[in-house]
């Protein structure tokens, strides 16, 4: 530790017995100063509370599929209900939950510290943003409330626009308003990064997470747009049946796809991008190492946020696409799983000659490298063409998805959670009951999603609420390991809140860690640093060889 | 901090900007005369020709692009990128659907 | 830091995320254009959906913009070009400080803006009363109306929201102007302004291609 | 059917190729794998903190390694990308001589025809050893004609004819499933496949009532609905001649040029002012609504058998 970060820790008398930095940012306890503050690590923890009760609500709906599908003929549930479920799932997980969870949450917090600024470039833009989702995600629940969408998340056209007798209008009015939230984020992310960085803070010496919310931020500002227009004329076309997406009338149900799948793919790469920037953080800290390759990592978050702009068209092999549309997009589809394989090929070299700590974060990093691994390479199944064909739109398409959004983001998540939950509330979570956790939910989705491979490539397909007998089994396993992993999920939420009141006061840098974030106290007073700080070096100086022991066993 | 190189006065002389709007009146002229003419596909593309310069004049000028730092120049041109990225690769499949004989 | 002793002091214009006035102008700047970009893509699914469209349809859209005015189409280009030099005037003088020729100039952007809608609305009466409205009372002489119906329901969407952009810049534009006559922009932070400049440039230049599209697609 | 096993039957020419690259990725995929579990096991154990390894000068990075695994993925990826794009094509090119069979996909069942008129519901009877060529179109919603054992599939859109086929291998029983989300019975859109031998499938054809074949019931629509009134050679209404007209070039109005195959007969048919031939106006009705997808098809059938033949000279 240099001697800023010890200046800075007298400075505000932290003591060890509970006492914090007195003008914290989380002093003032009014109802107003939660749902009126500018701050962004108010602006973080509001987020965090509003994606907890969307994740609740999808998690409870994949729950209830999940014990639907353990025998053939179902019988729990009708069809209707069936079909209804999955595109709660869909939508909510995808739109309110995995887009928002680490930028809006970590990144609305962390991004500041880590730069030096005082905040984000555009504060009052920045709570606007959280009302805006809040908004949408009222009307998203009011079209629940009403009755639910039976379209799945895609909407694909002509079922969404003329034959669905869901309430798709108001589910797309709230995701549109939704989308205006990701787009002020990504915007403020964006200006905060380029205008806003603490001096000697060249663009090469910022943090990796930095580089990619910057990344993600391109794609959200670049893609969500497009999705706005794709749900407006969805809405026109289901309210006017103006012949928009309906080939009766001359219209194209194929343009949908292009249109959404144009927003849809880059939005997966908004999902995984901030996770791959936790681990390369969680990862270079508890190996007490450099990150290997930091230019390499940064350019590659970089050259994902393009590429994933060039490959939508592998998601319409089958549609009705020309082939040789197709081989533009499959081609395009091999490259963009490149960069991703260099994270992971780096990831794994920083740990050479590294003096490795399994914390929690790191756990679950490494857990984040395995799936994702998995889930990136049966990504190459379904861009190679005739693979495809076979295995599109079966269950080999949701165990490759589940595998990077809930292996890979969730995971990631989890992990920031527990690595920043100390900078956050200045508190230590129980070491004992993270690793416990971080088991569970490994082994949970382990059991829940690789028979899903298996039961994909026999050819079922997704969204089918009864299903031919030969397949049960997998099914069976499937929910046994669903079960592991909710109970994995809840085991976090339950001593996250002990350990916000009594957990082991944290001070400000319980890992040793070398980001900006953890130059300040924990919980960071109102603006953040006492005097802005002044980058001299490179990020990540650690030395495994002088490794300093974290006392972390007592916790 | 990032060196801001965004020039404190940006301002042209009166002139400049009259003269500006003369060439554009100019240009819309010629879009509107041109579209009486018949010239088949290359309508679309002589249309398309001027409403670019037209653009680019008012971006350059009324915008300030002209003289602006090197990132304004990159956040003005990447949404019509990204723009032309959507519109290629779909037309891709739009214009090679036929090539390959479906029921022969 | 500006050019003459502003009796305003500096730190009053700063927020305080900012460290000084030209950090501020350029974090909103590089915000304004961040936002243009997503302006362009959000009209651009409609510039994707009509070129598809176009492409299969070139007959049935060239004899569907016959029936557009383009005359209206035309002086509403002129218009809007014309506020868009008034536009770029009133920046100046707020640069200049100079609040009277910027609150007229303000003043005359809005208005030219609220031409541009007028004959917007008058074109519209007429385009109803020629029934080329899609699905409320579209008719059509020639026999199969649904391929000009979609050139219509492209033409009401790409100019209703071009409306609705024109809308809002004119509201913008009329509380500039009386900010600036209680001399908020004309102490040094004129930022407001050129933000705003920025907004109805882009929205003239949405125009500048709505125009030959819609009004002449194929030849008159 | 009906028993467990963990891999589908390979039943068709084209199952024997995509298993082979889907075994090729796995074996790549497993090779990816444990070479990067066993790093990540070797150095967690080897660096743990507190053990005895030397920790000295660690490298931060090395341009080398990094073009290495850079270059070397994109080289696999492009070779991956080439096997399945030779198989693609050969799945998308429907083979010459084939049995013709029309499938209308519509919300929540599959109604199948075959060219000698048999109509099924949900159920494909086709020979061993033969190629099988679908023409699918849908009467709503997209719907997606899946055979596992085939591993085949394609989406039946609304207003687009798509085209699929196979040449089974095997005999027996496969499932059909649709595999694009297409509503409430979504689920219960399934059918079977049976593959018999070529004398069973001769003996099924000629079992059960007799049916016309596809070419004279388009035939009787085409004198039926009025059709011939316009397009028969000696009409007094100036419309374009049909005989000898299938996949031959067509010049159009607009001075464009397109060849007359399935998709433009119907669109023809049903928009008739989307491509109008060069030298006739628009007068031609749509007959949208008044066509089922079946009669348009048989209809399609008549003009491909009188397309074929010369035009009689005027």
């Amino acid at each position: 530790m240099n001697t800023l970060d010890a200046k800075v820790a007298t400075e505000i008398d932290i003591k060890t017995e509970g006492q914090f930095a007195r003008d914290n940012y989380l002093s003032e306890h009014t109802v107003g100063s939660w749902l009126l503050t500018t701050d962004h690590k108010r602006i973080g923890i509001l987020y965090l509370f509003t994606i907890l009760v969307f994740f609740t609500i999808a998690s409870v709906a994949a729950a209830m599929m999940r014990i639907e599908l353990l025998h053939p003929a179902g019988g729990l549930m009708t069809s209707e209900t069936y079909n209804k479920l999955f595109t709660i799932h869909g939508t909510l997980m995808v739109w309110f939950f995995l887009i928002p969870s680490i930028p809006t949450v970590l990144g609305n917090f962390v991004l500041p510290l880590m730069i030096g600024a005082r905040d984000v470039a555009f504060p009052k833009l920045n709570l606007m943003s959280w009302y805006i989702f809040v908004f949408g995600g009222l009307l998203a629940t009011w079209s629940l409330i009403r009755g639910g969408v039976d379209t799945g998340w895609t909407f694909y056209t002509p079922y969404s626009t003329t034959y669905a007798n869901s309430h798709v209008i108001s589910m797309a009015a709230g995701i549109f308003v939704a989308g205006f939230s990701t787009i002020i984020t990504g915007m403020n992310f964006i200006v905060t990064t380029h205008k806003m960085r603490a001096t000697g803070l060249t663009w090469f010496r910022l943090p990796l997470f930095v580089w990619s919310l910057y990344a993600t931020s391109l794609i959200m500002v670049l893609a969500t747009p497009v999705l706005a227009t794709t749900l407006a004329l969805i809405s026109v076309e289901r309210l006017w049946g103006v012949g928009i997406f309906d080939p009766k009338l001359g219209g194209d149900p194929i343009l949908f796809q292009h249109m959404f799948w144009f927003y849809s793919h880059p939005a997966v790469y908004i999902m995984i991008l901030p996770g791959m920037g936790v681990v390369s953080e969680v990862i270079a800290c508890f190996s007490r190492k450099r990150i290997f390759g930091y230019a390499w990592i940064a350019c590659s978050s970089m050259a994902i946020a393009i590429l994933g702009f060039l490959v939508w068209g592998h998601h319409m092999f089958v549609s009705g696409q020309s082939v040789y549309a197709g081989m533009i997009f499959s081609v395009l589809s091999f490259l963009v799983a490149v960069p991703s394989g260099v994270k992971v090929f780096n990831w794994t070299a920083t740990l050479h000659k590294g003096s490795i700590h399994f914390t929690t974060p790191m756990l679950y990093a490494l857990g984040f490298i395995g799936l994702f691994v998995i889930g990136g390479l049966t990504g190459l199944f379904l861009a190679a063409l005739s693979v495809d064909v076979h295995v599109h739109d079966t269950y080999f398409v949701i165990a490759h998805f589940h595998y990077i959004m809930v292996g890979g983001m969730v995971t990631a998540f989890m992990g920031g959670l527990h690595y920043w939950w100390p900078k956050i509330t200045g508190r230590l979570y129980p070491e004992l009951w993270g690793k416990l956790a971080a088991l569970a939910t490994f082994l949970g989705f382990n059991l829940t999603f690789f028979p899903l491979f298996i039961l994909g490539y026999l050819g079922q397909p997704r969204r089918y609420h009864v299903y031919p007998p030969e397949f049960q089994i997998f099914h069976v396993l499937s929910t046994a390991g669903a079960s592991i992993l909710g109970v994995g999920y809840v085991m976090p939420l339950i001593y996250f809140i002990w350990s916000a009141k009594r957990g082991r006061v944290a001070g400000p840098n319980p890992w040793h860690a070398t980001g900006l974030e953890w130059q300040t106290a924990s919980p960071p007073p109102k603006h953040n640093f006492i005097e802005t700080p002044i980058v001299t070096d490179k990020p990540y100086g650690y030395s495994a060889e002088k490794d300093v022991d974290l006392d972390l066993a007592s916790i | 901090m990032e060196t801001t190189n965004a020039s404190p006065t940006q301002t042209h002389p009166v002139k400049v900007y009259w003269k500006t709007c003369a060439a554009l009146m100019l240009l819309l002229a010629l879009t509107w005369s041109v579209g009486y003419v018949d010239l088949g596909l290359f309508n679309l593309i002589v249309a398309m020709a001027i409403s670019i310069t037209k653009a680019l004049v008012v971006a350059l000028f009324f915008m300030h692009i002209k003289g602006s730092s090197r990132l304004l120049h990159l956040a003005a041109t990447v949404g019509i990128i990204w723009l032309l990225i959507m519109l290629t690769l779909t037309l891709s499949d739009y214009f090679t659907r036929g090539w390959v004989p479906l029921n022969h | 830091m500006s050019i003459l002793t502003s009796p305003v002091s500096e730190n009053e214009l700063v927020a305080d995320q900012f460290d000084d006035l030209e950090q501020q102008r350029s974090a909103a700047q590089l915000g304004m254009w961040v936002f243009l970009a997503t302006e362009v893509l959000f009209f651009g699914g409609l510039f994707l959906a009509y070129t598809v469209y176009r492409s299969r349809y070139p007959y049935d859209f060239a004899a569907a913009s016959h029936h557009t005015d383009v005359v209206i189409g035309g002086i509403n280009t002129a218009i809007l070009l014309f506020s868009s030099t008034l536009m770029a005037l009133a920046v100046r003088a707020a640069e200049l400080r100079d609040r009277k020729r910027l609150v007229w100039l303000l003043v005359g952007t809005a208005f030219f803006g609220i031409i541009f809608m007028v004959l917007k609305g008058v074109e519209y009466h007429k385009d109803w009363t020629d029934h080329l409205v899609p699905v409320f009372n579209f008719e059509w002489p020639e026999p199969n109306p649904e391929h000009p119906q979609i050139f219509f329901w492209l033409y009401f969407a790409m100019t209703g929201l071009h409306a609705i952009h024109v809308t809002v810049g004119i509201l913008v534009m009329l509380v500039i102007a009386f900010l600036a006559r209680l001399r908020k922009f004309t102490t040094g932070n004129y930022t407001p302004v050129e933000i705003a400049g920025l907004y109805w440039h882009f929205v003239d230049i949405v125009w500048i291609f709505l125009f030959p599209l819609l009004y002449l697609a194929g030849h008159r | 059917m009906g028993k467990f096993h963990l891999f589908p039957p390979e039943a068709s020419t084209t199952a024997r190729n995509v298993d082979a690259l889907y075994f090729a990725l796995t074996l790549i995929s497993l090779f990816f794998i444990t070479v990067i579990f066993l790093a990540i096991l070797f150095f967690c154990i080897k660096y743990r903190r507190g053990s005895p390894a030397d920790r000295s000068n660690p490298s931060s990075g090395s341009n080398l390694i990094e073009l290495g695994w850079t270059t070397v993925p994109t080289l696999m990826g492009l070779a991956l990308f080439t096997c399945g794009a030779i198989d693609y094509f050969r799945i998308e090119r429907k083979p010459g001589n084939a049995i013709d069979v029309q499938v209308v996909g519509k919300q929540w069942m599959w109604k199948l025809q075959h060219a000698e008129g048999k109509r099924e519901i949900n159920e494909l009877h086709i020979p061993v050893d033969q190629t099988v060529a679908l023409t699918l179109i849908s009467q709503d919603v997209i719907h997606s004609f899946f055979v596992p054992a085939f591993r085949v599939k394609q989406d039946v859109v609304p207003g687009k004819y798509t085209s699929e086929w196979f040449k089974p291998t095997r005999t027996g029983e496969y499932h059909i499933f649709c595999s694009q989300y297409c509503g409430t019975q979504h689920a219960q859109m399934i059918g079977r496949v049976v593959v018999m031998q070529p004398q069973a499938y001769e003996r099924w054809l000629k079992s059960g009532e007799q049916t016309e074949s596809i070419v004279r019931a388009g035939e009787r629509l085409f004198h039926g609905r009025g059709c011939s009134g316009c397009h028969a050679p000696n009409s007094k209404f100036h419309a374009p001649l049909l005989e000898g007209l299938y996949r031959k070039p067509v010049p159009l109005a607009d001075g464009t040029m397109v060849t007359a195959d399935d998709q433009y007969l119907r669109d023809s048919i049903l928009q008739p002012a989307k491509q109008i031939s060069a030298g006739y106006d628009n007068i031609m009705p749509s007959f949208s609504g008044h066509l089922s997808e079946e009669e348009i098809m048989q209809l399609i059938a008549y003009l491909k058998a009188i397309g074929q033949q010369e035009p009689p000279q005027q």
